[in-house]
């Protein structure tokens, strides 16, 4: 009776650590966070704040996410942002990968940005070419849908496109997806895969407020 | 059905000895779950061949398999089919020397085996091009996959009567024969299908 | 104790090398298999690197897909299961009969359950262990899944871990759902209520159940490759996105259609050739019949699903193209084929549970059977449609609108052999003084649950009405109360009837009574707080959800995790009454006349000395004449 | 025995008064998924019409089962029942089981007429180029819905094939929506409208409605599409007025205006490029 007994206990204690184990280690990885570096000047009363991203064809060891997946495509250094409510969020995306081509062309244009437009190396721009993408940054609930130029083949080695547009984010507090709509790894069902499907690399978070 | 009388007479027996009905009925079963899965393939093969997204069921013209090795690997089974079945003849019939049947029935199962490896090698596809390759390449495979399981079966018959330790029995060499029976048939079935409704 | 002399004399006890092997099959089966998986992953890799080039190799499909099959490989050497085949390859002679009977068990003590045994009543008594096991593993996902549901936005887990949870859960739960009756009962009681001393192939049945802990782990060791977001029925091409996570749900679920379909072959065999002289199959008891029809759609559906699932891994591991349009495939090829399965697998769940449930009624209604054989031709009716009514599952997938009205018909025309299943509970109960013991309430749930499961199911087989209903949670709800409010209550009121017999320990306590009321309400509080968010439009497998549904979520969570607990707590009945304070039990606490009553507890390694040959139906409550006469071992029938 | 008639005749009486009151319930109730346009009435209608018609039935048996179980205890039966009675009763179950059939008979018959008066949807035609505007609102307004991995897109072949995030619909307008998706099986569901129609790439699946309310409604994806599956929804479709319907395209048209040189001219599936997507 006292042996049986003991037995039940120690299942049970190995039954909560694999429970426990599988919460905390995969039900629910908290990931970190980098926060908009506030700004002093303001338009329209709203604060302005600001981001720099940068998009690579391979996170390596920097993507502070979940680096298993050195060789996969991703935004660097995370995809969880948070932005105080109600902020002109100035976003500036460091585009490093190469030039993949969307699936749907409407994603070529630029919506939901202040005069729905973007700056790309400087170049004022409404839409681009669809087949010289390589990354969108999209806020579907908000209607924020930017396309990333990809570096051309012939580029010199280490070139970027550097892509500027700022919008704003409501003023009630709430979290809001964001992704890619490029198929950015091979081929549009594959391409859709790895990257595209897992949080910190071509998906990630908008935590307003 | 209230009351019911012993049909044997006597009122309890040592076992139930399933014996021989147990094999030959399991190998009947066994056969119809393999139909099914032959069915699988070919209804993939015809919707497949029906639905043809974007011309992709058979772009690069590859008639397959190689006409000659094909027809090889589909005579070499029968050859260990007809020796399968004068073994099992030869049991029924109470011969004792069936040594070399069974010999030569494993040496044809063994080159069944062989000469299909080397058909499915000579394929040379690329796995990539149109749905009838996929197809064809994974039926081949499973039926394969059936015959080497087979002659795993026909082989340890034949080291236990070999070998005297567990003569092969009636019922073992008929049921064997036709399982190896059903997969050459099918066999004749998917050649004739891949070859001529491409 | 034991009554029975056993049919030989007892087995010397020296040990032999191959039993010491034998007694720690366990332990080298686990070494077996992560050698295996090692191996395996290996080979794949280098040659996916050789071939292929791909740069990271080591998380590739085809070495995952090797790395898992070997492990399998592996484990069952270990355990033992190739010792025979090897043995007739190389002619060996056949293994003496005392190392069968050592294999069987006999002499084994508590030992024998933690090895490959031969012997059909520790087998069920393994399968009903691993039910479990996988029962409430699934259900810590549900909890979790409601948990998360209280809110309407991700709170408990990821998106991407919610959907992997959502996986787990239902494919667990259809693992389990696929041998919960058939396992432990079937394997169990078939040999004894057909009068035979084992099963046709004891090995097979023995392979059968150790391919469910491979699968079971499998399935779970998905958390460490990313895990799957395709939830149970793994559509494609969305499967030929997934990482590697994927392939652990496609080798989980090939190990256990594979399972399915040779327990099926076995069963059948069993009871074609293996019935006492004198039980014509027209005098076989009724959950026999249950587990011959269910038998016939395993042996014959599973195929369909290995053969997808074949092609799905190649489709994976070589980029073939059959379920990629892009390349000539279709998605609706894997729809058909996963459902020509899935619907006789629903089947699978069912009928065992009715034929348990009517084999357990008349002994509380102390009534015979009323409507043997129409029962009968009810399963065998049931058995027959459910091959005809896949595509009822892709009413709205824009396939073959012309053929809606036929899949409809047949669908509906379901509901006449279930019907019958309800006529012969009325004409069993009419008239009778039904005696409430506790399995009797769970039967009496089974009844009521099992009503609301059909009477929703008319609103998914009619197609305008599907056209709201299919994918919300009404579907969800609607195959909850088939399979958990039927299923799992049938598997309840088994455990509950037959422990005494299968353990010689009863669990039956004031306790279970409000355990049964508990799960009861909890149970249907639930699902129809689930049926009503489903009519307004919740759709499954969703982690966001409209917040006007917020109220009806959270009032299905806090029912949920009300059943949670009460499920828990018959675990806990069952093992503190059975396991550590072991409470006997009279023999044939509720005075059956059947056959499995009558041998002794524990039922002897071999059953029954000698087989009796005088059989008639185990239900003549009314003369209280026994199913058979085993003579001197036959302990007098308390009552009736 | 006189005390077990009276068990039986209460018995009757509560399920006659159970199924009658129910089914009044059931026929006043407002019944999902509302009236918002032709086919969600049609299908609340079917809704309404199945469980009026299968109340009764289900209170019927439940009150039967329960009752077996529960009057033997205070009314036990005298009478005399011999062995074949107590084994089965060939006719009533012969009456059982055609009672039954005939119900299925009922039922399949029923849903098969709704089928016929309303195809909701299915179906694969071959690819059209941009259609004038319709005329008459009977003339069917064709709008694209285009599924992707994680949003839906509209495309409006009627004026220009403009490509939009929203989906706007005039009210009392015949639309045919021709569902159709990029990359893996998405389901299209506006519930509000009663459509629900699965995406499959390289596949169109047709549904034709016609909204009759005007409103802001949810559409959603209901097939496990993958990582954002459970956040492919909007709120903001909207069913407005011909003339606010008109000002839309206009505004949309101006907006789509840098983008439109790039969209692939207007087809019912779209298939990858091979030269940009192989794999």
């Amino acid at each position: 009776m006292r042996m049986r007994l003991w037995v039940l206990v120690a299942s049970l204690v190995v039954a909560g650590v694999l429970v426990g184990f599988f919460v905390t280690r995969f039900l629910n990885p908290v990931p970190p966070t980098i926060v908009a570096t506030t700004t002093s000047n303001t338009v329209q009363g709203r604060p302005v704040v600001d981001f720099t991203l940068t998009t690579v064809a391979a996170v390596g060891a920097e993507g502070e996410g979940n680096n298993e997946h050195p060789n996969w495509v991703g935004y660097l250094p995370t995809t969880y942002l948070s932005v105080p409510a109600g902020a002109v969020v100035h976003m500036t995306i460091d585009q490093q990968d190469g030039q993949t081509g969307l699936r749907n062309e409407y994603f070529g244009l630029v919506r939901g940005t202040v005069n729905n437009q973007m700056t790309v190396n400087g170049k004022v721009m409404t839409a681009l070419d669809p087949t010289t993408a390589a990354h969108t940054f999209t806020i579907p609930d908000l209607g924020v849908s930017v396309p990333l130029e990809g570096v051309a083949d012939n580029a010199p080695a280490n070139a970027q496109v550097v892509v500027q547009f700022d919008f704003v984010v409501p003023n009630t507090p709430g979290l809001y997806r964001w992704q890619c709509f490029v198929p950015c790894a091979a081929g549009t069902l594959y391409g859709n895969g790895g990257p595209m499907q897992t949080l910190g690399y071509m998906a990630g978070e908008l935590q307003v407020g | 059905m209230s009351d019911v009388a012993s049909p044997t007479g006597l009122t309890d027996v040592q076992d139930v000895a399933g014996g021989d009905h147990t094999l030959i009925v399991s190998s009947r079963l066994m056969m119809g779950a393999n139909t099914t899965l032959q069915l699988t393939f070919l209804f993939t093969f015809f919707y497949l061949r029906a639905n043809n997204f974007g011309g992709m069921w058979h772009p690069s013209g590859v008639s397959a398999p190689p006409e000659v090795l094909a027809l090889v690997a589909l005579l070499v089974p029968i050859v260990a089919l007809l020796a399968l079945w004068a073994v099992s003849r030869a049991i029924a019939q109470g011969t004792t020397s069936i040594n070399g049947l069974l010999w030569l029935a494993l040496a044809f199962v063994v080159l069944t085996g062989a000469v299909r490896i080397l058909m499915m090698y000579q394929f040379g596809w690329d796995l990539q091009n149109g749905t009838y390759i996929d197809i064809s390449t994974v039926w081949y495979g499973v039926l394969l996959a059936e015959f080497i399981m087979v002659g795993l079966w026909v082989l340890s018959l034949v080291m236990g009567h070999i070998r005297g330790t567990s003569p092969i029995t009636a019922a073992q060499a008929r049921t064997v024969a036709e399982q190896w029976s059903y997969i050459t048939v099918v066999s004749f079935a998917v050649y004739a299908l891949t070859e001529f409704v491409t | 104790m034991d009554a029975v002399a056993p049919a030989r004399p007892p087995i010397d006890s020296r040990p032999t090398m191959a039993r010491r092997l034998n007694d720690w099959g366990l332990l080298l089966g686990v070494i077996g298999s992560i050698v295996g998986f090692l191996v395996g992953w290996a080979i794949g890799s280098v040659a996916i690197a050789y071939s292929f080039g791909a740069d990271n190799s080591l998380g590739s499909d085809p070495g995952i897909l090797l790395g898992y099959s070997l492990s399998v490989v592996g484990f069952l050497a270990g355990m033992g299961f190739l010792n025979y085949p090897i043995g007739r390859l190389m002619g060996r002679p056949k293994a003496s009969e005392e190392d069968n009977a050592y294999l069987h068990g006999e002499g084994g003590g508590i030992s024998r359950y933690f090895r490959m045994t031969t012997d059909h009543k520790v087998i069920g008594l393994q399968y009903l262990v691993m039910i479990l096991a996988f029962l409430f593993i699934g259900g810590l996902g549900a909890m979790f899944i409601r948990a998360e549901l209280l809110t309407p936005s991700p709170t408990v887990a990821t998106p991407q871990s919610y959907l992997t949870l959502v996986g787990l859960h239902s494919t667990l739960m259809i693992f389990m759902a696929s041998a919960a009756i058939i396992g432990p009962f079937g394997n169990y009681f078939v040999p004894i209520m057909i009068g035979s001393r084992n099963m046709a192939f004891p090995r097979l049945e023995a392979l059968t159940f150790w391919l469910l802990p491979p699968a079971g782990l499998i399935l779970l060791s998905t958390v460490f490759l990313g895990g799957f977001t395709t939830g149970w029925t793994g559509y494609a091409p969305l499967s030929d996105q997934n990482v590697a996570g994927m392939d652990s749900y496609l080798m989980a679920f090939a190990l256990i259609g594979l399972s399915i379909g040779l327990s099926g072959l076995n069963m059948i065999a069993t009871i074609i050739t293996k019935r006492a002289p004198g039980m014509p199959l027209t005098r076989m008891p009724i959950f026999v019949w249950g587990v011959f029809v269910t038998s016939f759609l395993g042996l014959l559906a599973a195929p369909a699903l290995i053969g997808a699932v074949l092609m799905e891994t190649i489709d994976r591991s070589f980029q073939t193209t059959f379920y990629v349009p892009a390349g000539g495939g279709s998605p609706f090829l894997w729809e058909n084929l996963f459902w020509f399965f899935g619907h006789p697998e629903v089947y699978i769940f069912m009928i065992p549970a009715f034929g348990i449930v009517m084999e357990m009624l008349p002994v509380f209604t102390r009534r015979p059977l009323w409507g043997y054989r129409v029962s009968i031709a009810g399963m065998a009716g049931i058995g027959l449609l459910s091959f005809t009514v896949w595509q009822h599952h892709l009413f709205v997938s824009g396939l073959a609108p012309s053929l809606r009205p036929f899949y409809m018909f047949s669908t509906e025309l379901i509901s006449v052999p279930t019907g019958i299943v309800y006529l012969v509970a009325l004409g069993s109960m009419w008239r009778a003084r039904t005696r409430f013991s506790t399995p009797m309430l769970y039967i009496g749930a089974f009844f009521f649950n099992f009503l609301i499961g059909g009477f929703t199911g008319v609103f998914l087989s009619d197609v305008p009405s599907d056209f709201t209903l299919h994918a919300s949670y009404f579907v969800q709800a609607h195959f909850h109360y088939t399979i958990m409010g039927a299923e799992v209550f049938a598997l309840m009121a088994a455990i509950v009837y037959f422990l005494p017999k299968m353990t010689g320990f009863t669990m039956d306590t004031k306790l279970l009574k409000f355990q049964f009321w508990a799960v009861f309400l909890t149970f249907n509080g639930t699902f129809i707080s689930l049926i009503c968010v489903g009519i307004l439009g919740m759709t499954r497998r969703t982690i966001s959800y409209a917040s006007y549904l917020q109220p009806l979520n959270v009032s299905a969570s806090v029912f949920a995790f009300g059943l949670g607990t009460s499920m828990a707590l018959f675990l806990g009945i069952l093992i503190w009454e059975a396991v550590i304070k072991r409470t006997r039990a009279v023999d044939n606490p509720w005075e059956s006349l059947g056959v499995e009553w009558q041998v002794p507890t524990p039922v002897p390694v071999f059953n029954f000395d000698r087989v009796p040959t005088a059989w008639s139906l185990p239900y003549d409550y009314d003369t209280g004449k026994p199913a058979t006469d085993l003579g001197s071992v036959t302990p007098a029938l308390s009552g009736a | 025995m006189r005390n077990r008639a009276t068990a039986i005749r209460v018995l009757i009486g509560t399920w006659i008064v159970l199924a009658v009151a129910g089914d009044i319930g059931l026929g006043l109730a407002p019944m999902p998924p509302g009236l918002a346009s032709n086919l969600a009435s049609d299908e609340s209608e079917v809704i309404r019409v199945l469980s009026m018609a299968g109340w009764p039935i289900f209170s019927g048996v439940l009150a039967g089962l329960f009752f077996t179980l529960i009057i033997n205890k205070f009314a036990p039966s005298q009478s005399e029942v011999t062995a074949v009675e107590l084994r089965g009763n060939s006719r009533l179950q012969a009456t059982w089981i055609v009672t039954t059939v005939v119900l299925v008979l009922i039922l399949a018959t029923y849903g098969t007429v709704e089928l016929a008066v309303e195809e909701p949807g299915g179906g694969i035609t071959t690819v059209s180029a941009a259609l004038p505007a319709p005329t008459s609102a009977d003339q069917p307004l064709e709008v694209q819905v285009i599924a992707q991995q994680w949003w839906f897109t509209f495309r409006y072949p009627t004026y220009g094939g403009i490509e939009t995030a929203q989906l706007v619909l005039p009210v009392g307008q015949k639309i045919e929506f021709n569902v159709t998706s990029l990359d893996v099986v998405h389901s299209f569901n506006f519930y509000a409208l009663g459509v629900k129609a699965d995406a499959v790439p390289l596949n169109d699946n047709q549904v034709t409605v016609t909204p009759t309310e005007i409103g802001t409604y949810r559409v959603q994806c209901t097939e496990l599409c993958g990582l954002w599956h459970g956040n492919m929804a909007e709120n903001t479709a909207m069913v407005v007025s011909q003339a606010d319907f008109a000002t839309w395209i206009q505004q949309q048209t101006a907006l789509d205006a840098p983008v439109m040189k790039y969209l692939p001219p207007y087809s019912h599936t779209y298939e990858p490029d091979p030269a940009v997507y192989g794999h």
